[in-house]
């Protein structure tokens, strides 16, 4: 129990900062109203650092927790950053012009509750070790953010990529729950590593592994993969940068990690160091499918924000392949290890996006809207040349122009496909990066190059500080990292150590004997000989 | 860290700070003074370098400097040179200041943009042939795309927008292809029953990718081909260099001829055939085809261009396939043919593009049924014109003949059927007489369409468009500062045609070892005095150093 | 008989030591000559950087012309003394490294350096010799271009002296080979001299080209000869034991041990030969190359580049030796030129172009001496044909320059009575007769005559001999058809339009021609005495040798004697029989003429048959009175009794002056198919190759629209799509399944 | 530790499980249940992929969510667990969660256009 609760610090400081940010969300003097963000700041910030304390734990993953919680931390300031004025701004210029402040039409406190609630439920994802808790988890990650959307804007548009975000979300909800039924089923426990050992002792059976299929196929809602991402480039056109920036980062990785979870218990251990051949051949259409389906439908568009939709669609396509290769045989090093690759990939993924959404969040039309349409960031290195080159730098990373962050982030998963010897599909991906190079570069193009100025520039700076910070950070990141990539690289690499369930109870210690030069198995297979012990 | 080490990281470094401090400026119209300066600065390390690089040891990795950058993927930024680096490290710097001195009255507006990028190509260049590290060198390798892509997009031609996509994207798939490839090598050495670790030291590779299968091979091979391929460019993949080099602005065009060409013959030397020696012996006939094919078709198609630029730009199609043709002959005489090729190649057909760009300059049409005769009015160009043409025509002499010959000599000597025959002469790949006639024919056509342009540019009566009407800053025929950036060129050519057995010394002992790799990886017998003296050379390095950059790839003949 | 054949090939075996005894000095020491010989080369190469600065720096005088001369004549003068210091053994001297790859035990070496024998001597004397005088003649006559053309025309004059001495001097294969193409650059460049005129641009581009044909044969038999014999020195090669093995195999007719590469060389470098010697088919090139100005036509092509051709197969005379077909298509094919050329400069009008033709036809005779095993009489023919033909072209030269560019021998009349132009006439008579080769007083005779003998001589080449007897009595026509037509008879001149814009000073209405100046009749003066006194080579050693050439060529590697000749002159002298011996060209017995000893027979059959050709063109074009030795009728300029015949006899007459349509010919069936093709591949590349890359770069884009309905935006489509999606997913898995067979 | 515990925790559910039903449930009586199930989740995504109205998609998803409860609490009595109805309760939670978070929204939805149907709403489409 309390060492169920080590690992849990982090979110339990993010809670009581939920609780707070409520309160203060509503507080009539402005004062304390603006210090709801900066609140949830100290508390990502303190559950980054609870993160890095928290422990190892046991079972497939030991030691994802650490390395995830504090990604997840790291871009959820840089989106929090990011969210800044998103919402109560017509309020708040009111009350500048002297109305009083009304509570009830404040949407503050709810806003960066549901934040909160979100980055919550993408942690308490990560620490997950029971189908009840991924539920659940996944569930508090995903129900914010359905109202996010809803009043990210006051246009139309938001409440239609809301709605259509809530109900196919439910459909997808309802998908992996009925998946995690039959999974419960088919292995007699909801909890995560004992199925895995049920599966492993006993074959998957054919009920297991329908729901093992379908979990998959309905998490696959989160990370927005053929056929469950329809919903992608409606929500995010319909969302405010922001959140539309959140949404690219927060789901997916939450589903990511159930993914990764779920497909643990199965385990990449069937003919040789593969996943059972219906899970794999599943991946396998899907990864395919959806990088294709999202570069080649991202090449029409001409709406920034959906460009992006697209380009996370094929994205998770990208990261699903190192899902396939999986972490490779036990201990094995870095680039036969899927696992890291996509743990990495998160994390770069992250960085790059919310650059370009803060890019175009922090630009509007005069009316306010913000800034959408492609022409919007022509000329932008010119008119504004932080934001221009924050644009250019993140997008020629997303490309994965070499040496960038993302070109590293994409090397990970070439080399474990490779090792896995996926060729066919790293074969697509290498064709899906050069088609996704055509609309990369025709963004970097308008913002750099084509700058025919004829017309003077149709947007203008949005007063909110904070997200060209979000910006500019990610860009810097995107930069900095890229020299200093080990340690993240590594990070990524211990987090994804995976630990197979054997067939049996007794013969823990030997497997872990076998492949025990990592310290945190040590501990581990400690604990473990341990509890079979008594 | 030598000092030499320091001159080669400054040859990278210098040109990447003064491109920052030319972005950075306020006006948007500085940057050719700097570049300029810089470009000719960089000479003094260069030279540096020749005088310190010990010739006698051409196949050893000297300057070596080697720091880790992402462990887990054993990435290190790793460079250093052996002679051939060295002598193409030596072709990029030598073009610098070219480049920049014909682009200044070309280019009149984004000044800073244009030579920020350039300064950045300048040291993505010289990264590309120092890398001694696979991920570095494809690092630099694809990011000389992105100022080339700029040159194009910004400062190109009427049509600039699809080349510079064209081109981006063209190679950029090929190249995505060769990174796959690599991968797998790398992946494979690293088997526990190979090296048993990760490694992306090139060297290393070198050792144990020839036990690869023949299967693996063919599959490396063709991956890594698909991105070399593309950019050398080999014949059916060429398609993208004439709208390219017509679209780039002058400097461009130079660049792309000197050097970026040469990537992709430089991989294959460097890559492709010691990677997979067993494939490319398997497969050199093939790929000495699709070579010649490109010699005669790039050829005749140059015969009835009437852009000029177009057809300098299918020309050097025609001749890299002659380097090609040397690589695929796998013998000493080949590779340094090829390796020749890829220097004075630079030279002559810069030469041809810049001579192109001043013209251009002065009329605005590269339609040579619009302009001509020029001869009468421009005198100093047109000899110019004619000297450059009679280079690229590969009069001996002048720096075409040299690698010419090799090559084709190269391709002669090697053939099996010869020592079916009882016949001397067979060694290398299996290519014979026949290569040989068919891509000599490229030296008639090339007399053939070269003798046109020039007779069509020129000679004959004068003709200029209507709306002709002379250059504000320009004199009618060559300024001084454009007979000076010609003149090195110039001697380049007369140097490399009177002395390239100064080149064929400095780069004979690589050659020489990866010959023997191939023929070792294909259990062909070779001179025994060959393979000894070679070896011998093997173990003096040995002692020399000891770290692992210094592995030379007869390191493979010990065990 | 097998007697004889042992003997013989003994003695043959002896003559291949003899030719490695020769070179052997030179392979075991290289680079062990006197230094200064290298100033031939330097000194040309000096020129051509001195007139380059006087072009750069706009020279406005005839500066350009005194250096070139002074800097020629002293080559000359080094020639000379080469010649003189010459001890008997050929030596090489290296100026710098140029090619040296050592690869194990293979190396691929050829440096900038020089072999000096008794062949290279032979040939560089005349040619320093006559770029001399023609150095000295171009000084006026391209007076008109000075400071336009001038410098360039002798920079170019220089820069081909140079080249000329790399070709003939150098010590190996690729020396030749850069000597070859420099000379073909710079007959490009000075061809299309006047680059305004689009004949003349046209002309230099195809004489290029065509060169560039041969030069590619060439190449191949270069890189064969390294690929087979491992050098391309021509010390080392020469020293070769396997060649040695193969010339005392084929010196018996046996050819059957000689591996095909050997016997491809000769048949390779011959394709060179007869590019830049214009043989057919490849001598298309050589009369278009007249619209060059007269000097250059006189110097490049009319006495030293041409005679290349004749220079590679001599030196390479034992490689020829060891191929069992080279030297019979050489003699063919000589034989062919010799006779095609001159039908059809019997038709022609511009007195220039009848030159070129004989000029063709003359390198044919040289050509059919090589191959007739005749090293000696084709070099000497090369020799006095340089000096009468560059007198000839002079001489017409002079003619061209004094009547505004006139040239057509129909609007020309009693050249030689008009004030000024006698000396112009005798000489131009000196060439003719020479040409014609008039018997005993003319060098042409005794050289054209050592090759018709030999043509009998050697078994099985009779036919051959006749061929060139009777073009030998075509020559003389054509030769005098010229000299009636334009010196004597009625005087009458019409301008041509002037071949260049330069000096319009005078007009067809008070038209007088300006007569040659001195520089322009001192040379033709010295050429005409050099081509009368060139007789006396003839009979100088010649107990042991043909005369002097043939000891030059003894003492090089072009050195061969006939066995049948021996023979011959063997029996001759001993006034026995002819004995069959065995040779190149099989066993048999030397022919004879009309049962007389060739050489006898042939001084009868030849003289007669030039004093014919003589009388003939007398009677067809020779003016009244004796300037027509009192045969000819022709009263003005315009007309003769040639035009009736020419009328009566069809289209033969207008087929010969348009050459038979060569030129069409080629065109058609080679230039146009071949501009086709390169559309044809133009458009593949446009439509084809570039086509298919957009199409991949569109496809994206296709399937984009296919699909992109789904995005529809309606939510309940959504669904469907998310639940269609998932079924076809979970079908196709199960498929996959069920055919991968393992289940969980 | 945990597992020690879950161990525990499975021992008295077992217990308490016995006390109600004396038997675990057979195959054969569990198949019916999924049916049940099975044929719940298929008529609430036909409804849910059929029907226009709103309020009665979103019944459907219920629907489905209740059909992946009945199987949990079919399976949680045939392992003779208490998990699959402790799972049910938290499902439950979570649907009244959403009937909430999707009447809001809905309601918000009509404020807009005064209309129910989901098809109304095709502005973002591409």
């Amino acid at each position: 129990m309390n060492e169920k609760l080590a690992i849990l610090w982090p979110e339990i400081f993010l809670f009581i900062a939920t609780c707070l940010v409520m309160l203060t969300g509503q507080w009539p003097s402005r004062a304390i109203r603006q210090l709801t963000p900066w609140i949830c700041a100290i508390a990502l910030t303190i559950a980054f650092f609870a993160a890095m304390m928290s422990p190892a734990t046991q079972g497939m993953f030991p030691a994802i927790v650490p390395y995830a919680k504090m990604l997840i931390a790291g871009v959820g300031m840089l989106i929090l950053f990011l969210l800044s004025g998103t919402v109560d701004r017509e309020l708040e210029a009111e009350v500048d012009n002297g109305k009083p402040f009304s509570s009830i039409r404040s949407n503050r406190g709810e806003f960066y509750a549901f934040f909160m609630f979100s980055i919550t439920g993408l942690m308490l994802t990560a620490s997950a070790d029971d189908l009840i808790w991924l539920f659940l988890a996944l569930e508090l990650t995903s129900l914010p953010t359905y109202i996010m959307v809803a009043i990210s804007t006051e246009e139309k548009k938001s409440l239609e990529a809301a709605v259509k975000y809530f109900f196919l979300g439910a459909l997808g909800a309802a998908t992996f729950l009925y998946g995690f039924a039959l999974i419960y089923g088919s292995a007699g426990s909801t909890n995560l590593n004992e199925i895995a050992q049920v599966y492993a002792t006993d074959g998957i059976s054919s009920l297991g592994m329908i729901g093992l299929l379908i979990a998959v196929i309905g998490i696959s809602f989160k990370i927005a993969a053929v056929p469950m991402h329809f919903y992608t480039p409606d929500v995010y056109q319909g969302a405010a940068s922001p959140v539309a920036a959140m949404l690219a980062f927060v789901p997916k990785t939450a589903g990511f990690l159930a993914l990764i979870f779920i497909l643990g218990t199965a385990g990449w251990s069937s003919n040789g160091l593969h996943l059972p051949v219906e899970l794999e051949a599943t991946l396998w259409i899907m990864a395919a499918l959806t990088m294709t389906v999202g570069n080649i439908l991202a090449l029409l568009q001409t709406s920034v924000k959906r460009i992006l939709a697209y380009s996370s669609i094929a994205h998770s396509g990208y990261m699903l392949v190192g899902l396939i290769a999986g972490p490779g045989e036990a201990g094995g090093p870095f680039y036969q290890n899927g696992i890291a690759a996509v743990l990495f990939y998160l994390l770069t993924y992250g960085v790059m996006t919310v650059g370009v959404f803060a890019v175009l969040a922090s630009l509007e039309h005069r009316n306010g809207t913000e800034a959408d349409d492609i022409n919007d960031i022509r000329g932008l290195c010119k008119s504004q040349p932080v934001l221009g080159w924050t644009l250019v730098i993140c997008v020629l990373s997303m490309l994965g122009f070499p040496p960038l962050l993302g070109f590293l982030g994409k090397v990970g998963l070439f080399t474990s496909g490779i090792a896995a010897g996926q060729y066919a599909l790293i074969v697509i991906l290498g064709i899906n990066s050069a088609i996704a190079a055509c609309y990369y570069l025709r963004l970097v193009a308008t913002a750099y190059i084509d700058d025919d100025s004829k017309s003077g520039p149709s947007v203008y700076l949005s007063p909110f500080f904070m997200r060209r910070v979000a910006g500019v950070l990610s860009a810097i990141a995107v930069l900095f990292l890229l020299v200093f990539a080990q340690p993240l690289v590594n990070g990524a690499y211990k987090a994804s150590q995976y630990v197979p369930a054997i067939a049996g109870e007794p013969e823990h210690d030997d497997h872990h004997a076998q492949d025990g030069n990592k310290v945190e198995d040590e501990q581990t297979s400690n604990e473990i000989a341990l509890i079979s012990n008594d | 860290m030598s000092q030499q080490t320091v001159l080669l990281l400054a040859l990278m470094i210098v040109p990447l700070l003064v491109a920052m401090r030319i972005a950075f400026s306020k006006n948007p119209d500085t940057g050719y003074r700097p570049a300029l300066i810089t470009s000719w600065l960089l000479m003094i390390p260069a030279w540096k370098l020749i005088a310190d690089f010990d010739f006698s040891q051409g196949a050893t990795t000297q300057f070596a400097y080697s720091i880790s950058w992402v462990e887990s993927l054993g990435l290190k930024f790793s460079i250093g040179m052996d002679s051939v680096s060295l002598l193409l490290i030596l072709l990029s710097v030598l073009l610098g200041p070219i480049v920049v001195m014909a682009s200044k009255t070309a280019i009149v507006k984004d000044k800073r943009m244009y030579y920020a990028w350039l300064m950045v190509l300048q040291a993505a260049m010289v990264g590309v042939f120092a890398a001694q590290d696979l991920l570095l060198f494809y690092i630099c390798f694809e990011f000389t795309l992105l100022p080339m892509f700029v040159l194009i997009r910004k400062f190109g031609s009427t049509n600039r927008v699809a080349a510079s996509v064209k081109f981006f994207l063209y190679t950029f798939t090929g190249s995505m292809m060769t990174l796959a490839g690599m991968v797998y090598i790398v992946w494979f050495v690293a088997q526990p029953d190979q090296l048993g670790h990760w490694t992306l030291d090139i060297a290393t590779l070198t050792q144990y990718a020839s036990n690869m299968s023949m299967g693996e091979q063919t599959w490396v091979l063709l991956a890594m081909l698909a991105g070399f391929a593309v950019k050398v460019p080999l014949f059916p993949f060429h398609t993208w260099l004439p709208l390219a080099h017509t679209e780039a602005p002058t400097a461009g065009s130079v660049i792309l001829a000197g050097v970026l060409l040469k990537l992709g013959t430089y991989g294959i030397y460097r890559f492709a055939i010691p990677l997979a020696p067993t494939a490319f012996f398997e497969y050199a006939p093939e790929i000495a085809v699709l070579s010649i094919i490109g010699i005669i078709y790039a050829g005749l198609i140059c015969w009835v261009q009437t852009d000029i630029k177009k057809l300098v730009a299918y020309s050097s199609v025609s001749h890299l396939g002659f380097c090609v043709l040397g690589l695929a002959a796998l013998n000493v005489t080949g590779f340094s043919g090829s390796i020749l090729y890829m220097l004075s190649h630079g030279l002559s057909t810069g030469g041809l593009f810049l001579m192109i760009g001043f013209m251009y300059e002065r009329y605005h049409t590269r339609d040579m049924n619009a302009v001509g005769g020029l001869a009468s009015k421009m005198p100093v160009w047109a000899t110019f014109m004619v000297f450059f043409a009679m280079a690229s025509v590969g009069l001996p002499g002048l720096n075409g003949f040299p690698s010419e010959v090799l090559c084709l000599i190269s391709a002669f000597q090697s053939d099996a059927a010869w020592s079916a025959a009882g016949e001397p002469g067979a060694w290398g790949s299996s290519l014979g007489p026949w290569f040989t006639v068919f891509a000599g024919t490229g030296m008639v056509i090339a007399a053939m369409y070269l003798l046109f342009m020039v007779g069509k540019i020129c000679f004959g009566p004068l003709r200029e468009p209507e709306d002709h009407h002379p250059h504000d800053v320009l004199p009618t025929d060559l300024s001084l500062r454009e007979i000076i950036t010609l003149t090195p060129l110039a001697i380049g050519c007369v140097l490399f045609g009177l002395q390239p057995t100064l080149l064929l010394d400095a780069i004979s002992e690589p050659v020489n070892n990866t010959v023997v790799l191939v023929e070792q990886a294909n259990g062909l017998e070779s001179a025994p005095s060959r393979i000894d003296s070679v070896i011998e050379h093997a173990d003096e390095h040995s002692e020399a150093e000891i770290t692992p950059d210094h592995h030379t790839p007869e390191g493979a003949s010990h065990e | 008989m097998p007697a004889v054949l042992s003997d013989s090939s003994a003695g043959h075996g002896e003559a291949s030591q003899s030719l490695a005894h020769l070179v052997e000095h030179a392979a075991q020491h290289p680079n062990t000559g006197p230094k200064w010989v290298l100033l031939i080369v330097l000194l040309p190469v000096l020129g051509f950087v001195l007139n380059a600065f006087y072009a750069a720096f706009g020279n406005k005088s005839k500066i350009p012309a005194w250096t070139t001369i002074a800097l020629l004549a002293a080559a000359f003068i080094a020639t000379l003394s080469m010649f003189l210091s010459y001890e008997g053994t050929p030596y090489t001297v290296q100026a710098f490294e140029w090619f040296n790859l050592h690869y194990g035990d293979k190396s691929f070496v050829a440096n900038f350096s020089f072999y000096i024998d008794k062949l290279t001597i032979l040939w560089m004397l005349f040619v320093t010799g006559l770029a001399t005088l023609i150095a000295l003649y171009a000084s006026e006559y391209m007076s008109h271009d000075i400071g336009a053309g001038y410098c360039r025309f002798f920079a170019a004059f220089c820069l081909f002296v140079f080249s000329m001495a790399c070709l003939v001097m150098g010590d190996n294969m690729l020396m030749l080979y850069l000597g070859w193409e420099g000379v073909g650059l710079c007959s490009y460049l000075l061809i299309g001299y006047f680059y305004k005129k689009p004949s003349a641009v046209a002309a230099a581009k195809k004489a290029f080209i065509v060169n560039r044909i041969g030069d590619l044969g060439l190449a191949l038999g270069v890189y064969l000869t390294f690929v087979h014999f491992g050098t391309i020195q021509y010390a080392e090669l020469f020293a070769n034991e396997t060649l040695h093995s193969y010339i005392n195999a084929a010196a018996t007719g046996d050819f059957s041990h000689i591996p095909a590469q050997a016997q491809w060389i000769a048949l390779l470098l011959m394709v060179g030969a007869f590019g830049k010697s214009a043989q057919f088919p490849l001598y298309v090139w050589l009369p278009d190359a007249m619209e060059g100005p007269t000097p250059v036509s006189a110097l490049i092509h009319a006495a030293t580049m041409v005679t290349a051709g004749v220079y590679l197969i001599a030196r390479f005379y034992p490689i020829f030796l060891v191929s069992e077909h080279a030297l019979p298509i050489v003699a063919w094919i000589g034989t062919i030129t010799a006779l095609l050329a001159a039908t059809i400069g019997m038709a022609q009008f511009d007195i220039k172009r009848i030159m070129a033709y004989s000029t063709v036809s003359q390198l044919g005779y040289m050509f059919a001496a090589l191959g007739l095993l005749s090293t000696t009489g084709a070099a000497f023919h090369v020799l006095t044909h340089a000096f009468f033909k560059a007198l000839l072209f002079l001489a017409c030269g002079a003619v061209m320059h004094g009547f505004a560019g006139q040239l057509d021998l129909r609007k020309l009349s009693g050249v030689a009575w008009m004030k000024g132009w006698g000396i112009v006439g005798v000489t131009m008579l000196v060439g003719c007769m020479n040409l014609a080769g008039l018997p005993y007083i003319t060098s042409g005779f005794y050289s054209k005559d050592m090759i018709l003998a030999e043509a009998f001589i050697t078994p099985g080449y009779r036919m051959i001999g006749w061929i060139l007897v009777f073009t030998a009595i075509l020559t003389a026509y054509y030769t005098f058809r010229v000299y009636f037509r334009v010196f004597v008879g009625p005087e009458h001149a019409e301008p041509g339009d002037e071949h260049d814009d330069h000096d319009d000073d005078h007009h067809s209405d008070h038209f007088h021609p300006h007569a040659p100046g001195w520089a322009i009749n001192t040379v033709l003066v010295i050429l005409a005495c050099a081509s009368m006194l060139s007789i006396s080579l003839a009979y100088i050693q010649k107990a042991e040798h043909h005369g002097w050439v043939g000891s030059m060529v003894a003492e090089s590697s072009a050195s061969y004697h006939s066995p049948y000749a021996a023979e011959a002159h063997h029996a001759h002298v001993e006034h026995a029989d002819m004995h069959p011996v065995a040779g190149p060209v099989g066993t048999a017995a030397p022919g004879k003429v009309f049962g007389m000893d060739a050489h006898a027979g042939m001084i009868l059959v030849s003289g007669l048959g030039a004093i014919f050709g003589v009388l003939v063109a007398a009677y067809f074009h020779g003016p009244k009175g004796w300037q027509g030795l009192f045969i000819g009728g022709r009263t003005e300029s315009g007309k003769c009794r040639m035009d009736a015949i020419a009328r009566r006899a069809g289209p033969l007459p207008r087929l010969a002056e348009n050459k038979w349509y060569v030129d069409e010919i080629y065109a058609a069936i080679l230039v146009t198919p071949l501009r086709i093709i390169s559309h044809v591949f133009h458009w593949i590349d446009k439509l084809l190759l570039d086509g298919l890359v957009n199409l991949f770069g569109f496809l994206p884009r296709v399937f984009a629209w296919i699909i992109r309905p789904s995005q529809s935006g309606v939510l309940q489509g959504y669904a469907v799509s998310m639940a269609g999606g998932l079924a076809v997913l979970l079908f196709v898995v199960l498929v996959i399944v069920m055919n991968s067979g393992g289940a969980a | 530790m945990n597992h020690l515990n879950h161990l525990v925790q499975a021992m008295d559910s077992v217990q308490l499980a016995q006390m109600s039903f004396p038997a675990e449930l057979p195959q054969t009586v569990l198949a019916p249940y999924l049916f049940v199930s099975a044929a719940m989740f298929a008529i609430g995504l036909i409804g849910f992929l059929t029907r226009k109205n709103m309020i009665i998609m979103f019944l459907c998803t219920e629907l489905m969510f209740q059909a992946a409860g009945l199987a949990l609490i079919a399976f949680g009595r045939h392992h003779l667990q208490a998990d699959g109805q402790t799972f049910v309760i938290f499902v439950l939670c979570v649907a009244a969660a959403e009937a909430a978070m999707a009447l809001a929204l809905v309601v918000l939805l009509f404020r807009h256009r005064e209309s129910l149907s989901a098809s109304a709403w095709k502005e973002l489409n591409g």
